[in-house]
């Protein structure tokens, strides 16, 4: 790791100036990418501004019909919540399947979706649901929050809060994991919401996260993944590296579409 | 009979210190004003240094000192060596180019070594490490191996053309045609061995310290072979002469060949010592692991089976090219020929065996020993020979081995190999019986059913430990003998301290060879301690590779306590006054036969000390007596391995379901023990056919470099083994071991790809057999898929 | 420098330390406590593994400045050589390690999953659970074995406790 | 590890309008994505610094520009390639080639092919490909922008 001067502010409105005064700080959230990254030596930030002790962003609950999970809850906090498990189920299963269970200790939500990995899980749970994204200066929909590969709409000064997710009738999530590094090869996110169904795409796609307008359609003649038999992924806009080429990508995600619903 | 003797599941001795973190590994010494080397390494594959300019780097904070290949040079510190003569076909000897542990004009491989960086911390070295300027004239390099030797490739060293380090062969070329020219059938296959990396969960570690009162050196470092470390150190690279040069392995977190190597890190540490006149620490990171580990495998082989019209393997033809990276490693050039070749008759009858193997060099990390070396390489074209032979035949697959098995003893093979004992046929047996072989078939039926595809396959493997004697290896190009030695301390109060050459990496030496003192002694095993790892304590060895430490090193250990017992018995003789021939001695007491005196071990050993009681111008006091023991033949353990798999056709997944595997080690001193070697093995070889793949770019970037990328196996991945086992103790050393530690990762690769192409009902598919692969290969499958 | 100040194996400890510092290495090199390991850099292998707060995580991908205020466990302050926690025992007992180099984060990861699983662990658990663990050594047979009799062992341990 | 990738824009401008922009240093520092600095040593030589960020991680590349195969209005090579110190090296280039379209418009072809090394080959396997294609995607956005008139450079 290169040298950095390290801040830990105790309130959001802290974080906020302390990012202010640093230009180029990084926020640490759980790390868990953040550290691997800083220990390659492949960043350099001189300011990392630590959020862990920042006690109010950790809450979840329910309101209404909407679920509220604060940004530093980490990958365990979320799966083991009774209220996701009793609002979004699907959601705590994915949470418990992210990394390892040490990295799940550490590792937020938060720090997820504002990193926006290409091949990160919980992107595809907050565009199938179409969440909302809330930070210190605003709020933004998923649609809106994600930017392609490794960017969001989020500015160099603003830093997310909480992300608040519609309770769909239905939701689950299928992954096939890459072998060596267990994040996503293909993982697709799908929901049966009040606007419709929605499908979301993650660790296949060349520019980040995205949604499978076909997919949709076809099970808006029916949640049943038998609707989706049909439908086939062209290869466009599909990654390929050494562990799969985009036309494995494509057909994963046809499968695990199909799995994915019949496991919502 | 003893609870901790000779059979027994003794629990292990070290584990102690292991399960509550006071073991002590390399990287947990720090010695006073310690100094870290941090390595500038090439980001190229093939480049010429133009410049290294060390200006700004060296006035870095904290910067001790930059040393490049020529300081080294200067000094006149030799080059690594390979220390096994191969000759080609032709009778010229291989053709091996120099290589300097820090580069001198030339980088041959990503991660080569350009300049080490020393600094009062790590931080500082990488931080000053990112100062030092290289300038690089960049070549295209070679890192294919199968076009390696092709003309026009990128030359790696200019002593071997056409990159080709030797042709070499074996076997009765126009024997082995003439049975191929008579054969009612011929299966040909091609093949390729994938490339691994080794991966010990300790990363390599070197700590080099000069002492300049006595101007003795020491290294700390993580070695399988601390003594051949010394000599390599000491004669050939030219550090200091061997009196003045003491290396220690300490605690070492595994190793599988990767370990035995002398290396360029612990080189540059131990010679930096006496420059910067200050400890010299290096560890290694994973990455570095991954680039400078010396790795295994990388065959690329065509193979052939003439058999006759009774289904007789009649001969065995194999071409094969074997990668040998940027620079010939230590052992490197005997791992695909001496090692390799000689196994190709596996576990059958063979009348006629040719092989050429083809050693190249290219623009990769250099390919030495890796757990098996050769032999699982050699296993996997056998067995992938005759899986596919009796397939072509419409042959049940287990009966046809057994119709080829070797089933008389001795066995001379056409290829070196005089197999002692073994009894084939018994190991399949069983293997199939625990395997439930006969209800195969409804399961694969029930497979179906669901939409997979199910598959069994065989691997009945033998393998060749303990290389020796010293005499035969010499005249095949060792530059070492490979003999073991042990000495046996007796303690005035009958404690005993074992000096052993061998080297306990995690196999559990501290225990086993303990349980042997334990059983002929007729003492405790908290009365035993085995010493090992420390040049300075324990005379010459060779160290532990090659599953060798059971059959040469505790052979060894049991020929100098014979030598302990004779002594005691004397000594015994004389403080009871009864002639030496009237004594027997069992279970730890010396008992003159007629009368009614007897002696404990322990008073003997007090009796031999104090030397009160016998004339010591006849017998010496003390009792202490060293042996080494040099093999009369290899050792040959076998086995069969049965793989059942269960593919879902719609993701390629292959799930191993159920694993067999029967295995003939002669003697088990620990079956516990012996049983985790299998278990470890069987991992590894797992890991090669689905999961790890090594992966170089054309221009020979490193892109499986991480565990992000290069799939490790977890937990998740494999199932419980099934283990059994059969014996027939071998018959050229005094306790019948056979050796444990590579069984599983020759067998299993063989037997893993055999029941992967079962169930999919071709042949074509590569290791590793990665899901994506698996898939493409199903989508060409002849089986018809129920839910489809 | 920074001051940090936490309790390690329930001493409390401060030292001055950069802020790139890593708790394996405030571990490690300012404690001398060298049961934790470091076997790879993209916080995969587990042989760092810990508890802080009572949660295993990995010690090589955490700050240590993060661990201001924080517990801290490692291998050294589970038991000892004369006192064996039940999961260090059954590593033993079912021969669930070789080489000893994964063996402090194994069992620190194993502790974890009764913490979160209870005591009666099926293979597929145990096998699920170990996923951020790597055993190059055991093939992992000895180890499923060892958490799972570690694991009924510490159930009878806090049984016997109860009672 | 390389990769290749190609593509076919639009541009509404003539030829000898989009041959000029595509030598000038000025628009080539404003279309490279993360350009820092571009100076110019001679009319085919350049020196570039350019900061490419991929998530968390971000490096520094220094190196040379060069236009190669030139023949005008119809197509060059544009080549270059810098050290990211610790991160490792890219070495790339794009075949452009030029083609009147209709109503006075351009159309521009290109074939780009990258190379990278170092640590960022060993470790960024899953991503090469995509950032590689984001790059070249963003340079000929930008050079759009910039041919209409919606990305200005002076």
């Amino acid at each position: 790791m290169y040298a950095f001067d390290y801040r830990r502010p105790a309130t959001l409105n802290e974080a906020d100036l302390a990012l202010k005064a640093a230009p180029g700080a990084k926020l640490l959230a759980g790390g868990q990418t953040l550290i691997p990254t800083l220990k390659q030596r492949l960043a350099n930030p001189g300011v990392v501004i630590d959020l862990s002790a920042i006690p109010d962003l950790k809450a979840i609950t329910r309101k209404g019909d909407t679920l509220h999970i604060g940004a530093m809850a980490t990958h365990a906090e979320v799966a083991g919540s009774k209220d996701v498990a009793a609002a979004i189920p699907g959601l705590a299963t994915l949470a418990s399947h992210i990394g390892d269970p040490q990295v799940r200790h550490k590792g937020t939500i938060g720090g997820s979706l504002a990193n926006n990995d290409p091949a990160a899980d919980y992107p595809a749970a907050a565009l199938a649901l179409g969440a909302t994204m809330h930070t210190n200066k605003r709020t933004l929909s998923a649609q809106d929050f994600f930017q392609g590969l490794f960017a969001t709409a989020l500015d160099d000064n603003e830093i997310l809060t909480e992300i608040s997710f519609p309770i769909p009738k239905r939701f689950a999530y299928a992954k096939f994991p890459n072998p060596a590094s267990l994040y996503a090869m293909v993982g697709v996110a799908v929901a049966e919401t009040a606007g419709g169904p929605r499908v979301a795409v993650t660790g296949a796609g060349t520019d980040g996260v995205f949604r499978v307008p076909a997919l949709e359609t076809a099970l808006t003649g029916g949640f049943k993944a038998d609707a989706l038999k049909s439908v086939t992924i062209p290869t466009t806009g599909i990654n390929g590296d050494i562990h799969g080429s985009p036309e494995y990508r494509a057909h994963l995600i046809g499968v695990m579409a199909r799995r994915a619903v019949a496991a919502a | 009979m003893s609870t901790s003797g000779i059979g027994q599941s003794v629990r292990r001795v070290e584990d102690i210190r292991f399960i509550t973190g006071n073991g002590n590994y390399t990287d947990d010494i720090s010695r006073p004003g310690q100094t870290y080397a941090f390595f500038v390494r090439s980001p190229h594959a093939h480049a010429t240094i133009k410049s290294i300019n060390t200006k700004t780097a060296a006035a870095a904070p904290g910067v001790v000192g930059i040393l490049t290949g020529k300081e080294l040079a200067a000094d006149k510190i030799g080059g690594l060596i390979c220390g096994w003569m191969i000759h080609s076909k032709d009778g010229s000897p291989m053709k091996a180019g120099a290589h300097p542990a820090l580069a001198v004009d030339k980088v041959r491989y990503v991660g080569d070594h350009v300049a080490v960086v020393i600094a009062e911390t790590l931080n500082q070295a990488r931080d000053a490490a990112e100062l030092v300027e290289v300038e690089y004239d960049v070549h295209a390099a070679t890192v294919d191996t199968a076009t390696a030797a092709k003309p026009g490739q990128p030359q790696v060293h200019a002593e071997a053309p056409n990159n080709t380090v030797y042709n070499w062969h074996i076997g009765e070329k126009d024997a082995t045609d003439a049975a191929f020219a008579k054969a009612a059938h011929v299966t040909k296959i091609d093949l390729i061995n994938n490339r691994l990396v080794p991966n010990a969960m300790e990363p390599r570690a070197a700590i080099g310290d000069y002492d300049r009162g006595t101007g003795t050196y020491t290294l700390f470092t993580t070695s399988q072979n601390p003594h051949v470390a010394r000599l390599v150190l000491s004669a050939f690279i030219g550090i200091a002469p061997e009196n003045k040069l003491r290396v220690i392995a300490p605690d070492v977190g595994g190793g599988f060949g990767s370990k035995i190597f002398i290396y360029a890190e612990e080189t540059v540490c131990i010679w930096a010592s006496k420059k910067v006149r200050r400890p010299v620490k290096w560890v290694c990171d994973r990455t570095e692991a991954f680039l400078c580990d010396a790795h295994g495998r990388d065959h690329v082989t065509h193979a052939e089976a003439a058999i006759d019209a009774s289904g007789k393997i009649t001969g065995v033809r194999v071409k094969t090219t074997a990668n040998l990276g940027a620079y010939l490693s230590t052992f490197a050039s005997s791992v695909p020929t001496y090692l390799y070749a000689p196994l190709l008759s596996g576990q059958y009858n063979i009348p006629n065996i040719y092989c050429e193997v083809d050693g190249v060099y290219t623009n990769t990390a250099p390919v030495d020993a890796y757990r098996g070396a050769g032999r699982p390489e050699a296993t996997f074209v056998i067995e992938r020979l005759v899986e596919v032979a009796a397939r072509e035949l419409g042959r049940d697959p287990a009966e046809f081995r057994m119709h080829n098995f070797i089933t008389t003893f001795p066995h001379q093979t056409p290829v070196i190999m005089a197999y002692d004992t073994g009894d084939y046929g018994a190991s399949m047996k069983m293997a199939l019986d625990m395997a439930d072989y006969k209800g195969f078939a409804a399961r694969k039926a029930a497979s179906a059913k669901a939409g997979k595809l199910r598959g069994v396959g065989f691997s009945a493997y033998i393998e060749a430990c303990g290389i020796a004697p010293s005499k035969a290896v010499g005249s095949l190009g060792a530059g070492v003998g490979l003999w073991e030695s042990a000495e046996v301390r007796v303690n005035p109060v009958g404690t005993v301290e074992v000096l052993t050459g061998s080297h306990s990496h995690g196999q559990g030496h501290e225990t086993t060879f303990a349980q042997l003192v334990s059983h002929r002694l007729g003492i405790p095993i908290e009365q035993v301690t085995i010493v090992h790892g420390d040049t300075d304590k324990v005379q010459m060895g060779m160290g532990t590779y090659g599953s060798r430490s059971g059959a040469v090193g505790m052979s060894a250990i049991q020929k100098a306590l014979e030598k302990v017992i004779k002594k005691a018995t004397t000594v015994a003789a004389a403080v009871m006054e009864v002639p030496e021939d009237t004594i027997d001695f069992n279970d730890g007491i010396f008992e003159a036969r007629g009368t009614n005196k007897k002696m404990a071990f322990g008073e003997v050993a007090l009796q031999a000390y104090v030397a009160h009681k016998f004339d010591s111008e006849k017998i010496e006091p003390g009792l202490k007596e060293g042996a080494f023991y040099d093999p009369k033949n290899f050792t040959f353990p076998s086995g069969v391995h049965i793989a059942e798999v269960e593919i879902d056709p719609e993701t390629g997944i292959t799930k191993v379901e159920k694993w067999t595997a029967v295995d003939d080690f002669g003697t088990l001193i620990n079956p516990m023990i012996v049983e985790g070697q299998v278990h470890g093995g069987i991992a590894q070889g797992i890991g090669q056919a689905m999961l790890e793949g090594t992966v170089y770019d054309k221009s020979g970037q490193l892109v499986t470099a991480s565990f992000m990328d290069y799939c490790m196996p977890r937990a998740h991945d494999l199932p419980s083994f099934n283990v059994g086992m059969t014996t027939t103790p071998c018959t050229t050393n005094p306790l019948g071991i056979k050796g444990c530690g590579e069984a599983g990762a020759i067998a299993a690769p063989a037997a893993l790809i055999n029941a992967i192409t079962n169930a999919l009902g071709h042949e074509n598919i590569a290791m590793p057999a990665t899901p994506q692969a698996v898939w493409q290969a199903a989508k060409s499958s002849p089986h018809k898929i129920a839910a489809e | 420098m920074t001051a940090v100040t936490m309790l390690v194996n329930g001493k409390s400890v401060t030292a001055d330390v950069e802020p790139r510092t890593l708790l394996v290495q405030f571990i490690r090199d300012h404690q001398q406590l060298t049961g934790t390991h470091v076997g790879c850099d993209t916080s995969q292998c587990g042989a760092c593994v810990v508890h802080v707060d009572g949660k295993a995580i990995k010690s090589c991908t955490t700050l240590a400045l993060s661990c201001d205020g924080a517990q801290v466990t490692t291998i050294e302050g589970v038991g000892t050589e004369t006192d064996l926690h039940p999961m260090q025992a059954a590593f033993r007992e079912h021969h669930g390690l070789q080489c000893g180099f994964c063996t402090p984060g194994m069992i620190m990861t194993s502790i974890d999953i009764v913490r979160r699983k209870g005591t009666n662990l099926d293979e597929a658990t145990i096998r699920a659970e170990l996923e951020g663990n790597i055993c190059r050594c055991t093939g992992y047979h000895n180890i499923v074995k060892a958490v799972a009799a570690g694991a009924q062992a510490m159930g009878a341990t806090t049984k016997q406790a109860a009672e | 590890m390389s990769m290749t990738m190609n593509g076919e824009v639009q541009l509404p401008a003539p030829r000898a309008v989009v041959w000029e922009k595509l030598n000038d240093p000025k628009v080539l520092a404003a279309c490279i994505p993360g350009c820092e600095s571009l100076e110019q040593d001679s009319p085919t030589e350049m020196r570039a610094a350019v900061k490419v960020k991929v998530g968390p991680v971000s490096a520094r590349f220094k190196g040379r520009v060069e236009l190669q195969n030139i023949v005008p209005e119809v197509s060059y090579r544009i080549q270059g390639e810098g050290e990211g110190g610790i991160a490792g090296f890219a070495k790339g280039g794009a075949d452009v080639r030029l083609e009147d379209g209709d109503f006075g418009s351009t159309k521009l072809f290109y074939d780009v092919q990258a190379t990278v090394g170092g640590k960022i080959a060993q470790l960024g396997g899953r991503l090469i490909n995509s950032v590689a294609k984001k790059n070249a995607d963003d340079f000929f956005q930008n050079f759009t922008a910039v041919i209409t008139g919606d990305k200005i450079v002076g």
